[in-house]
């Protein structure tokens, strides 16, 4: 019996959507742009933050400079031995001569302002755990053992920074996404009482044939709950469909600096990161 | 069954529909209300279906006071009476058929008990040729037909019908009138808000007066008009 | 006449607001919600590409660089020369010691590269005019003219850069905003529409008693139009005040570089800036 | 001035409302139209108001062919004649007083026409005491007395009333029948569909029965029924 009456029910809310062609499809359009809008920043905001947080990842490395004017040969040999400690993923030396030519690329002011080469050779080591990179650089400023080690970075400043940046970005974007998510909640809800509205004679009709509140409640819940999912999944499509647009632009803009990510929004910062010097 | 003790209704807007009727009806009776447009049949009838609410006296159904029912058995109340509005009523997003069925969906009753009871009362109102039509295909007393099918379709125990013979013509009047009847010799209790004086003068049933919200007359026996006797002793 | 049944159709529109009152307030509450979202996003997006657009009129300036280890004396007389220079609005003298200390706080990881002070003294000469800017920085790099000055460098790739960035940030803003100005569009029409099914029948009836399809429509607009206003000015109410929110947050958060600025956005981004070096 | 040739119709769903209707009525006429129910009463309303258009034949009012009515003209049609609904028709969120200005808001009437027709026209169907009422808080029979008001306030030259005395209780049906005589007396053309057989029969106009879509009888001073004569050679 009861059984019956739910799939009565159920017939109902196709009933209405079908009889009420033109409504249906306006509530419809209503919470398909809604949830859109909702579901593009809430995608957007956690590719940011995502983004954010995943580059403390990337400072699991620790660069080691050598004295001024130091002979390579001693470069070679101290990355040799640094190769075979356990912690050491991998060990990359870059050059006075190298480090010079990429920082007349990207900070030509700076080297203008430079009349030769102050540059030392560095020794760019990148550990297995992000975890020890701390207490591995402090090793390595043990002069005893290292006498040819100048100076030793780890990335303490950036990761930092970076966690500053996730933590803006989080606070302000998941606002906007909480913000969004009440404006479209609120959006949905008027939309469901907009269509009960236009009901309310069918509803007092029922009333007064016997029907108890869940009897008229559920046929309107199932229709804002088809609604709700139909609407969800042409917001799906329209949200891929639009990351496809900005990706496609932001690669057709700064396609040199769009190779390693394909995400839209990482290329989208990195587009805008190299400009943020000033 | 019915009991109404000096039961008066002040609407919102303080217009007073109905002023210390005192009125019994028993188990099986079939009744016609009448009295001039406004008089306040269609407002004795709502409160017997608690559309609207007694605002001094009680009404009692079945030694129910309808004025004390809990809202949540309210639904259960309604579907063991059946009533016929004024004005129709049907839920216009529904055919004929599922209009009628819904009654019966409300009740919770199987697929079976519907498939062979929608039929039948379409058929005892002379509208089972129709079952798909919306109301707005409809002529005024087709779907005053529909209407009635829909009330009597749960057999309920008390039938409330607000002029349901207004837009039917004589014949048709007198069928639907004569189907009451029937129905209520089978035991249901009937009772009839109504203007159309050739079927009251010929069914011969106790007939209710009112006037200006007061009950004048009450005869076991009655026409629509008073006869001249008691035009006196008024 | 037809002024008298303006007025009418004008109280019709009134009374229509005043008898549908909770359908009026759900309306009036999707049209709200739709108009902040929009309104903020448009905001946001035209203060970021007016901040990037406003970058280079502060690109006005030349640096002129002395020859290493120049006496301090020689920088002084250069300054008073340029200083008297028409096209010239102001000239500051940057010491390579000032310069070095600058760069120990903002590049921590590129001054520990260094053994010692490469720097040289600077004039931060600034125009009247950044349209000059060129043309300027060509003259003083006549050897001839100017035997004191080793190098000058005019803001020609910044101003590149940022105007870059203005468009990235416009193109994907701009982007937003027709989307979401589509979006908000959508819904407000919907919305008309649901209150419009919620009184078919009574349309019915108007067109039958003779009313034009002007006098049933103009009412609903005129309503349209209400809740279209009233729900820009809640916007706007809102929107003033999660801007407040946002400022206030974002000055929390990093005072030390929302001195100058006032605006919400202004100060998110440079408090990103700093740290997008990486 | 009302001239059907041929007229059929059938509604989208294949129902065929009227067939082969031929039918003149002059200016000033006074027709009552009846039938069973679904005989097709309303459906030839509807075709002089345009509600509805002929699927077969012309349908001509003052020389106009209705079907090639542009749809710009069709207000300024309504507004010069007058309509009773068979289900009233009031607009529910207008007031008694409101609804029945509607009819001439939209004829562009200045303030003063309003202020003086329309407690003119509550008045003749006696519910001037009731102007601020809301529809939902009025009898069946206020209700359409209030319908008929508005059909006649702006003083149509043709009325078109369906069912018009539904709900009304025979005293007042005849007072609103007289009335609707009268405002015909004044020359207005007047069609009344009605299942009415008192009324009909106490004025002696001229009557044209339906039956199953068909003009069965076109009698210039007719009964509700039909004499024996005529059943004889119908
Ligand atoms: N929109 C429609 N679609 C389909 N059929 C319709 C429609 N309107 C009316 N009908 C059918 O046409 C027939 C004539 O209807 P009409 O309303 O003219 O009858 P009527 O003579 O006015 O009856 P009543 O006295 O009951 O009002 C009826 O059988 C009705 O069901
Ligand atoms: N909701 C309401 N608010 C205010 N007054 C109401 C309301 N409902 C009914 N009335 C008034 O109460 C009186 C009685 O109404 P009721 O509907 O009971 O009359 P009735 O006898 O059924 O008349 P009719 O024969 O015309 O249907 C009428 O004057 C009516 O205007
Ligand atoms: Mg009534
Ligand atoms: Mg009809």
């Amino acid at each position: 019996m009861i059984f019956g009456s739910l799939t009565f029910l159920i017939g109902e809310a196709g009933r209405n959507i079908r009889r009420n062609g033109l409504m249906s499809l306006a509530a419809l359009g209503t919470v398909t742009i809604a949830l859109t809008v909702l579901g593009g920043t809430l995608w957007t905001t956690f590719r940011m933050s995502e983004f954010a947080r995943s580059q403390p990842e990337k400072f699991n490395r620790i660069d080691v400079f050598l004295p001024p004017k130091a002979e390579r040969s001693k470069a070679q040999d101290l990355l040799e031995e640094l190769h075979k400690k356990p912690e050491v993923k991998e060990v990359t030396l870059v050059t006075r001569e190298e480090a010079w030519k990429m920082m007349e690329e990207n900070q030509p002011v700076l080297t203008s302002a430079l009349d030769e080469n102050p540059l030392m050779d560095k020794l760019e080591v990148e550990l297995k755990e992000a975890s020890q990179v701390s207490q591995f650089a402090q090793s390595l400023r043990d002069k005893d053992e290292y006498p040819n080690i100048d100076k030793v970075l780890d990335a303490g400043e950036e990761v930092r920074n970076l966690i500053n940046l996730s933590r803006v970005i989080r606070v302000i974007g998941g606002g906007l996404a909480v913000g969004l998510f009440i404006a479209t909640l609120f959006i949905i809800h008027n939309t469901i009482r907009l269509t009960v509205f236009a009901r309310k004679k069918e509803i007092l009709i029922m009333q007064m044939v016997g029907a108890t509140p869940w009897f008229i409640r559920l046929p309107l819940l199932l229709e804002g709950l088809f609604h709700g999912l139909m609407g969800g999944v042409i917001a799906g499509g329209l949200m891929l469909f639009a990351g496809h647009l900005v990706s496609q632009f932001v690669t057709s803009v700064h396609s040199p600096l769009s190779g390693e990510v394909p995400s839209p929004f990482l290329e989208y910062s990195e587009a805008i990161m190299p400009f943020a010097v000033s | 069954m019915i009991d109404l003790k000096g039961v008066g209704v002040t609407y919102s807007n303080g217009w007073r529909a109905l002023s210390n009727v005192q009125l019994k009806i028993d188990k099986g009776e079939f009744v016609f209300v009448v009295g001039t447009t406004g008089a306040g049949k269609s407002t004795l009838l709502k409160l017997l279906s608690r559309e609207e609410t007694a605002t001094e006296g009680t009404v009692k159904v079945s030694g129910q006071d309808l004025s004390s029912l809990p809202l949540h058995d309210l639904p259960a109340y309604r579907r063991k009476i059946g009533i016929v509005f004024q004005d129709f009523g049907l839920l216009p997003n529904k055919t004929v058929y599922e209009n009628v069925a819904f009654a019966l969906q409300v009740t919770g009753a199987s697929r079976q008990t519907i498939r062979r009871q929608v039929p039948y009362v379409l058929d005892l109102v002379a509208m089972s040729h129709r079952p798909d039509a919306f109301p707005n295909q409809l002529s005024g007393g087709e779907q005053q037909r529909v209407a009635i099918a829909r009330a009597l379709v749960n057999e309920p125990f008390l039938l409330l019908a607000d002029e349901p013979t207004g837009n039917l013509d004589p014949e048709t009047s007198l069928g639907i009138m004569q189907l009451l009847n029937h129905i209520n010799l089978r035991g249901t209790t009937v009772i009839i808000a109504t203007h159309d004086q050739a079927v009251v003068d010929f069914l011969q049933r106790r007939v209710i007066a009112f006037d200006q919200g007061g009950l004048v007359r009450d005869e076991v026996v009655g026409n629509y008009r008073a006869t001249e006797a008691q035009e006196e002793t008024a």
